[in-house]
């Protein structure tokens, strides 16, 4: 019976031995059966699931990686009980299941060649290199040296010291609300025709980007500062077009 | 007639001899000559470098391969690294050597795992080793093997989003006593399996 | 009895033999004892030295005898200073020897950071690499990165002042074990490998 618990009791619970879902799969695969290939997968679905379960528990913390292979695994083992027709378009539950027993197989074959690579014989452990060098009657030569993990470095530190340095206004480009105000006041008065809102900005205002931004915004913050109180007429026919103003007659013969 | 014949023999074969023991001191001569450059060199020296050294010596490999068998039954022996050679220690006789041992790495088991995902699937990119070990990669483990010089950066993957890739290097090698990264335990058996691809490992290799 | 005289005889030169067979390789395990500990030690080591690491070897003076006679015709030798021994290359074979010992400096900060910049912004000018690091440069500093042969002048910019460019060399390439800069990882796949999590910490804080 699927239900049937398959833990033996002495299974103790340590989520802190295992580095991740597959290696707690792995573990619990190897509990059942000495070759790979022949593990159930519904028996470990439900094996995971009571782990889980035990855990939560025990109050646990649970990282969301255990929980996601919770629920592909009981999506697999729905999918494994379901008749297949239900699911047409995709993966055959024998093929997700292959996958999976694929990957346990390599990560069971990653494990045990680690310990057989570490098991090896190391340098400076092991066997040695040469103990000194001697450098009688020789010309030293001072060679810069650096490794990639520290050009690495430097480069990632440059670019956290922009992301993470702190707000700085150019006071110097900014176009102040108060001067834009007699600018354009001061046009209103002189002109009585459509004219692009940029020909209003002072010609030295022109000469840098941030600068150009800083003006037009002001600008045209205080022009429709200026057409609320009636002062001025603005135009514009579509989004992102020219944008017109021009002095408002009545008001201005008044 | 009979006796000059006789003479002419010897002669010639007297030559002979000659001609081949010039040779056989010449051979003598250039393995000694790379044996004082591997030795008194810091760092192992490829086949290039050894060049540079003597370009006077013309079949560098069969000197150096003479010289691999006459130290292979001593204490000492001289190992390739990939493309380099240097001189070892056997293991055999680490016990006698007590040296103080400062390089002993401690690694955590992820780190261990990481490295050996890198070394079997190289080149590698993150998101693979990640699929392979199943679990997320702890922030600053790629940075601790890149700081202990077994892990360096290889070509990107030619796929979308250009992935870096990470491989190991011949310090790693020389770490573990291999001469290619076909030498890691189980390496023939991982490919067959289909662990990881054959194709990958001639790309390294060349 | 004479047939059974002579068979003791041939049992007792049978053993004379295997026992001295057996001396003998004792011996050559002794030496090639010998052989690795001094090779390994990181300062040359004296009888007294050698019997505390072999306190089974009974006759050490005997195994280094036949271990310098070993090495007395070869490119490297056992060689007695004061009273203590080391191995050295033969002077006879010193001219092959690069003479040129290269002391390994290590790269200010300013320097690794021109020369991160330089790696990944290349061909920049050195206003611009002023602009990214936010400092000026030292004087000097281009010149020796220049001198490090890492990196080397390109094409001058085709802007005003015509000033001249940066770019990193093949060798920089080599040293660094990269086919091409564009392996390099950017600022976003660092920050995924965890390469700055503490770079971020330290600038945040100071």
């Amino acid at each position: 019976m699927v239900n049937a618990n398959p833990i033996n009791n002495e299974f103790i619970v340590d989520l802190k031995g295992f580095d991740g879902p597959l290696e707690l799969l792995l573990s619990l695969a190897q509990k059942q059966k000495v070759d790979l290939k022949e593990i159930s997968i519904t028996e470990l679905v439900d094996q995971y699931l009571f782990f889980l379960k035990t855990a939560s528990k025990l109050k646990l913390e649970l990282a969301a990686e255990y929980l996601m292979m919770a629920s592909f695994l009981t999506y697999l083992k729905s999918r494994i009980l379901l008749p297949k027709d239900l699911f047409e378009e995709e993966l055959s539950s024998s093929e997700l299941e292959q996958n999976l027993a694929f990957k346990l197989k390599r990560l069971s074959e990653i494990k045990n060649s680690t310990e057989e690579l570490f098991m090896k014989p190391k340098l400076g452990v092991d066997f040695f290199e040469r103990g000194f060098f001697e450098e009688n009657n020789k010309k030293v030569i001072k060679k810069l040296d650096s490794s990639l993990i520290e050009i690495l470095r430097a480069f990632a530190k440059i670019n956290s010291k922009k992301i993470f340095s702190p707000l700085k206004f150019i006071r110097e480009s900014i176009f102040k609300i108060d001067d834009a105000v007699n600018i354009v006041m001061n046009f209103i008065f002189k002109s009585k025709n459509w004219i692009l809102i940029q020909e209003i900005i002072p010609k030295d205002w022109k000469n840098n980007k941030i600068k150009i931004r800083s003006a037009m915004a002001t600008t045209f913050a205080a022009s429709l500062e200026l057409a609320k109180s009636g002062d001025c007429l603005l135009e514009q026919n579509s989004a992102f077009t020219d944008l017109k103003i021009k002095g408002n007659d009545f008001r201005v013969k008044k | 007639m009979n006796f000059i014949h006789k003479n002419e023999n010897e002669k010639f074969s007297d030559t002979k001899t000659q001609v081949s023991e010039l040779n056989n001191e010449a051979n003598f001569e250039n393995e000694k000559i790379l044996e004082a450059i591997i030795f008194a060199s810091s760092e192992p020296l490829s086949i290039n470098d050894l060049k540079k050294s003597c370009p006077f010596i013309e079949d560098i490999d069969v000197s150096i391969n003479n010289l691999m068998a006459f130290y292979s039954n001593r204490a000492v022996n001289l190992v390739k690294i990939k493309n380099t050679y240097a001189f070892r220690t056997s293991p055999y006789y680490s016990i006698h050597i007590n040296q103080k041992v400062e390089k002993k790495v401690k690694l955590s088991k992820a780190a261990k795992e990481t490295l050996a995902v890198i070394a079997y699937h190289q080149p590698v990119t993150r998101t693979e080793i990640e699929d392979i070990r199943g679990v997320s990669l702890h922030k600053g483990l790629i940075d601790t093997l890149l700081e202990s010089n077994w892990v360096s950066i290889g070509k990107r993957r030619n796929t979308p989003g250009m992935p870096v890739t990470y491989i190991t290097t011949n310090y790693f090698l020389d770490y573990f006593g291999l001469t290619t990264v076909k030498d890691l335990p189980n390496f023939k058996e991982m490919i067959e399996a289909g662990f990881s691809a054959d194709v990958k490992v001639e790309e390294i290799e060349s």
